[in-house]
């Protein structure tokens, strides 16, 4: 049996009072707490094995290196990717969106053609396009929302066309929870001939993905939102496409052969990784989805779905509390954005943090989001492997608070 | 049930100026406009001033925000009409000083209203939505002192 | 008095056996080991401060939030920044290598601009240049080596034009030990009106660096060679350039603004900070330089010199030993390339290794000087403030096996 | 006072080899070259085949690196002058099983002096040293074998 509180041990900065109550970390969305199995891999990492990977013949330099590439093994089978060298390591998310935009789009994209976004994204996967469309006179398109957050995909196939080159699309909306139908939309857009980068930061986190299922070109996700550590994350892209791609930055570990005036590249996913990579980071990475597929992805997913239901209800009996994004619980992930009353949305975030329990409260890096619905900013509380019912009930006695103050 | 801490943030006083700001419209005929934003937060303001020879003849704003944000901006607002540069200057310095702990400050009656935000001090990350409105302030009236010249000595 | 071996004890991996040999660690300019001072403060991090930064307002935000602006406090300190704005966090020097060519080159140079970098540079301080000179049509063009592998000056003056527009030097050779005149060079490169920026992996290593007092324009350097954790570095840069700098990758954090068609940006640093930073990497690095100066410089560049001058007088016992670089010490840092007879380099490090010493043997991501020395790899042995005389005794030993085996 | 692991990695006829490697040339008369480096340490061979119809009339190979590279591919091409195709193919692959640890391989009388290799499989870093060159072959076969045709299925 899956218990969230025995799971919670397995963290130790949940084993804490702030503002002189237990914590309650319901700021998942933004990044997930450490459980103590990774933060003893990285440890062990620094006292036994640390040194430059892939340029040393010592045994620390094969140790590290071995530990290095065994994690990118671990993070290709997390998301069932066929090969192991379609694994490029980033700092995170942002980082692996940037690359595709960098090394893919300024080769492949020029005045007329079109990059597809939605206006769910969150802004990491719609800065580097705006700026690649900005280079390259591309023309930058948005996927509508519906009043509940949803995709509206009705029109899919009038705004799909050969001229749509890229289509960057996330399958989990970190502000608002709503699950895309990534699936769907890639086959369209496949359809028409377009490359599909799905930003799965939000997607998997709290479930193993499927690339080949997907059937996606591009995957990219971070690894401190998923128990790892911070300064760690992925691409996943199709060899083929990887292979004809141009490097990203330049350094050292991406080359092959160097000469004054030219140089030629390492093979993939070297081709990619220039400079010291985050070593420490990757191996962590490694260790964390170790540790959530050794608790079991099934189980994680039947408990986040159990918290959502409860909290929804919960919180639905909140007077004057007001929930975005799908009503349908199939259709969201385990994020619940909402605001109250008049109360400001830093003013419910403050007023809960002093009864010790974490929100967000902001845009949620989706301006366009916020500006859909017509606010400035929501209170989001996001749940994870560890969360309790416990915290969904000193969440909703939080605002109990929110409301003897502004109600 | 309500810490005494969560008390003196929220006191009615703000509250009353975040439900009903004062001066919260558009100034036709303004001389300077600030827009300043915590693009953390989202918080934002435009600070509207009609400054003439050495007073603020009127100030004005829009935007939105959290509570203390609008509150501080709003209760700024009524100080300001008819303030005289040098004068509004001193009270955003004051604010300033009340905001990062400063006691004397937090004592000194020119503060008038502006004191009961002084409870904010005591949250580190709501300073900024405190001082928005005079952050904006400060800046306008470095910018259009540039222009007037001569008073610029005080100012800085 | 400063003992190294009592510092040795701070570093729990030089704790250990390799091969059954006590661990000789002379691989430090690879990567350098870490202090447990900076072990704790991950780890603390990860266990109490964990959280998104400049994002929240609750408890855990804003003490993660704390921690890492200041940390890019220390970090300024330890370079002597005017402004601690000034101070980007990149994942090592590669990449704010890279930062600078992308974000400030591909604005300011055209065909028939120059770029002045050296023979004797990293990769990293040279692939970024030429992918630029390849996207702007600008030229390449480089400052020779003598035969002890010191920059050739003399030409300075005709090779400097005010085509120039940007000189990319290190201050010290990773692959040599060469220590530049960077001043001078930054001295006369402003004279012509170009840009400076100082390749600072191995320099600011040793000791602090005063980038006011050297006069550059931008200084890089990474974590993880000066007792920080992986996958950090930093960006120095004067603020003013850095203003008009063009963003570098788009995501969170970097944004004021977004609308669909066009974004505006946060201010410096954070414009070129998109993403989700690696928060502990960051802290760690700020204990790293806490750390060193804690130790005080002053004795730690006065134990280096005195191990240098001791290795340098027995390893030029060895018999058909060939050392590379300068031939005065006060022209070196604390590194040692050579050749033994003709055995290998690689096969010196296997033979080293099952004696417990670890040197690299390789390129050294340096194939320019490699050529230039008619040699495809040499041995490497790079001191740091723990090595001790007992260390080179220990590789002098190793490199009698060599002899043995292959004399 | 040499560790009994390193003597079996340099064995005399393996430092023998190194520095008097055998066809160790350029070959005018080619059919193909295959151009194979190790980027991470820098070895690197140029290994030269002549094939005529289904078998190798003659091998040489130019490069520089480490003893184990040097050694190996100077070895194989002692073995390679005359060799049939598949025969070729089936030494590279006998040989990679033996650096991979397999102790049949290792016993298998084929290898001939290659065996004096064998010491390097207890060395994972170096495995890719004695692998240069015959990589360089297979890889040579493929692209020969894709032209050459008929040959093919055998050797994959
Ligand atoms: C002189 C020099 N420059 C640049 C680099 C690249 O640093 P990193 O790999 O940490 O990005 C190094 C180290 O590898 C170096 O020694
Ligand atoms: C949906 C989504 N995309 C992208 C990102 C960016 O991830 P990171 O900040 O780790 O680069 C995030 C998280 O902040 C996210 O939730």
């Amino acid at each position: 049996m899956y218990d969230p509180v025995r799971v919670r041990r397995d963290f130790p900065a949940l084993d804490q009072n702030v503002n002189g109550k237990p914590l309650v970390y319901l700021d998942n969305a933004a990044t997930s707490q450490k459980p103590r199995a990774v933060l003893d891999v990285l440890d062990a990492y620094y006292k036994r094995d640390n040194a430059n990977v892939h340029r040393g013949i010592h045994q620390l330099s094969q140790r590290a290196t071995v530990a290095y590439e065994a994690a990118r093994s671990k993070v290709a089978g997390w998301i069932h990717a066929p090969d192991e060298s379609e694994v490029i390591w980033t700092r995170g998310t942002t980082e692996a969106i940037n690359l595709v935009a960098i090394a893919w789009g300024l080769d492949n994209l020029s005045e007329g053609d079109e990059i597809l976004i939605s206006v769910l994204e969150h802004h990491s996967n719609i800065i580097p396009w705006q700026i690649l469309a900005a280079r390259t006179k591309a023309t930058l398109r948005y996927l509508e929302i519906d009043d509940e957050g949803r995709l509206v995909l009705d029109d899919l196939e009038s705004v799909l066309t050969d001229r749509t080159k890229m289509v960057a699309i996330s399958d989990v909306s970190n502000s608002l929870g709503t699950i895309n139908p990534v699936k769907e939309i890639t086959r369209a857009a496949h359809a028409v001939g377009a490359i599909v980068l799905v930003d799965g930061a939000q997607g998997a986190v709290h479930t193993r993905v499927d690339v080949q299922d997907l059937g996606c070109d591009f995957y990219a996700f971070s690894g401190h939102k998923l128990c790892g550590p911070t300064g760690i994350g992925v691409l996943w892209g199709r060899k083929e496409l990887l292979e004809t791609m141009s490097p990203f930055q330049g350094g050292g570990e991406m080359i092959h052969i160097v000469d004054r005036d030219e140089s030629s590249w390492a093979s993939v996913p070297h081709k990619f990784e220039a400079g010291t990579p985050n070593i420490a980071g990757a191996i962590g990475m490694g260790a964390a989805v170790d540790y959530l597929s050794n608790l079991g992805v099934e189980h994680i997913e039947a408990h986040e779905k159990e918290i959502m239901a409860y909290a929804m209800g919960r919180l639905l009996e909140v007077p004057d509390i007001r929930i975005y994004g799908p009503s349908s619980l199939e259709e969201r992930s385990a994020v619940i954005s909402f605001t109250l009353g008049d109360a400001h949305p830093h003013d419910i975030s403050t007023i809960l943090d002093m009864d010790g329990v974490a929100v967000r409260a902001g845009h949620h890096c989706a301006q366009l989001v916020m500006k859909h619905f017509g606010v400035s900013a929501t209170a989001r509380a996001s749940f994870y492997l560890y969360t309790t019912k416990e915290d969904v009930d000193r969440l909703v006695d939080g605002l109990g608070q929110v409301t003897t103050i502004f109600g | 049930m309500e810490s005494p801490q969560l008390s003196s943030l929220y006191q009615q006083l703000i509250l009353e100026h975040y439900r009903n700001p004062r001066n919260k419209a558009e100034l036709d005929e303004k001389t300077v406009e600030i827009h300043m934003a915590n693009p953390v937060c989202g918080d934002e303001i435009r600070l509207q001033l009609r400054i003439e020879g050495d007073h603020i003849a009127e100030a004005k704003f829009v935007g939105s925000g959290c509570s203390i944000s609008q509150a501080a901006v709003s209760m700024m607002t009524t100080r300001l009409q008819g303030a005289n540069l040098v004068e509004a200057d001193a009270l955003a310095k004051r604010f300033t000083e009340m905001m990062h702990g400063d006691e004397t400050a937090a004592k000194d009656k020119t503060l008038g209203d502006l004191r009961a935000l002084e409870g904010v001090s005591k949250f580190p990350v709501r300073i900024k939505c405190a001082l928005l409105g005079f952050d904006a302030l400060q800046e306008a009236l470095k910018k259009e002192v540039g222009e007037v010249g001569g008073v610029g000595g005080d100012l800085n």
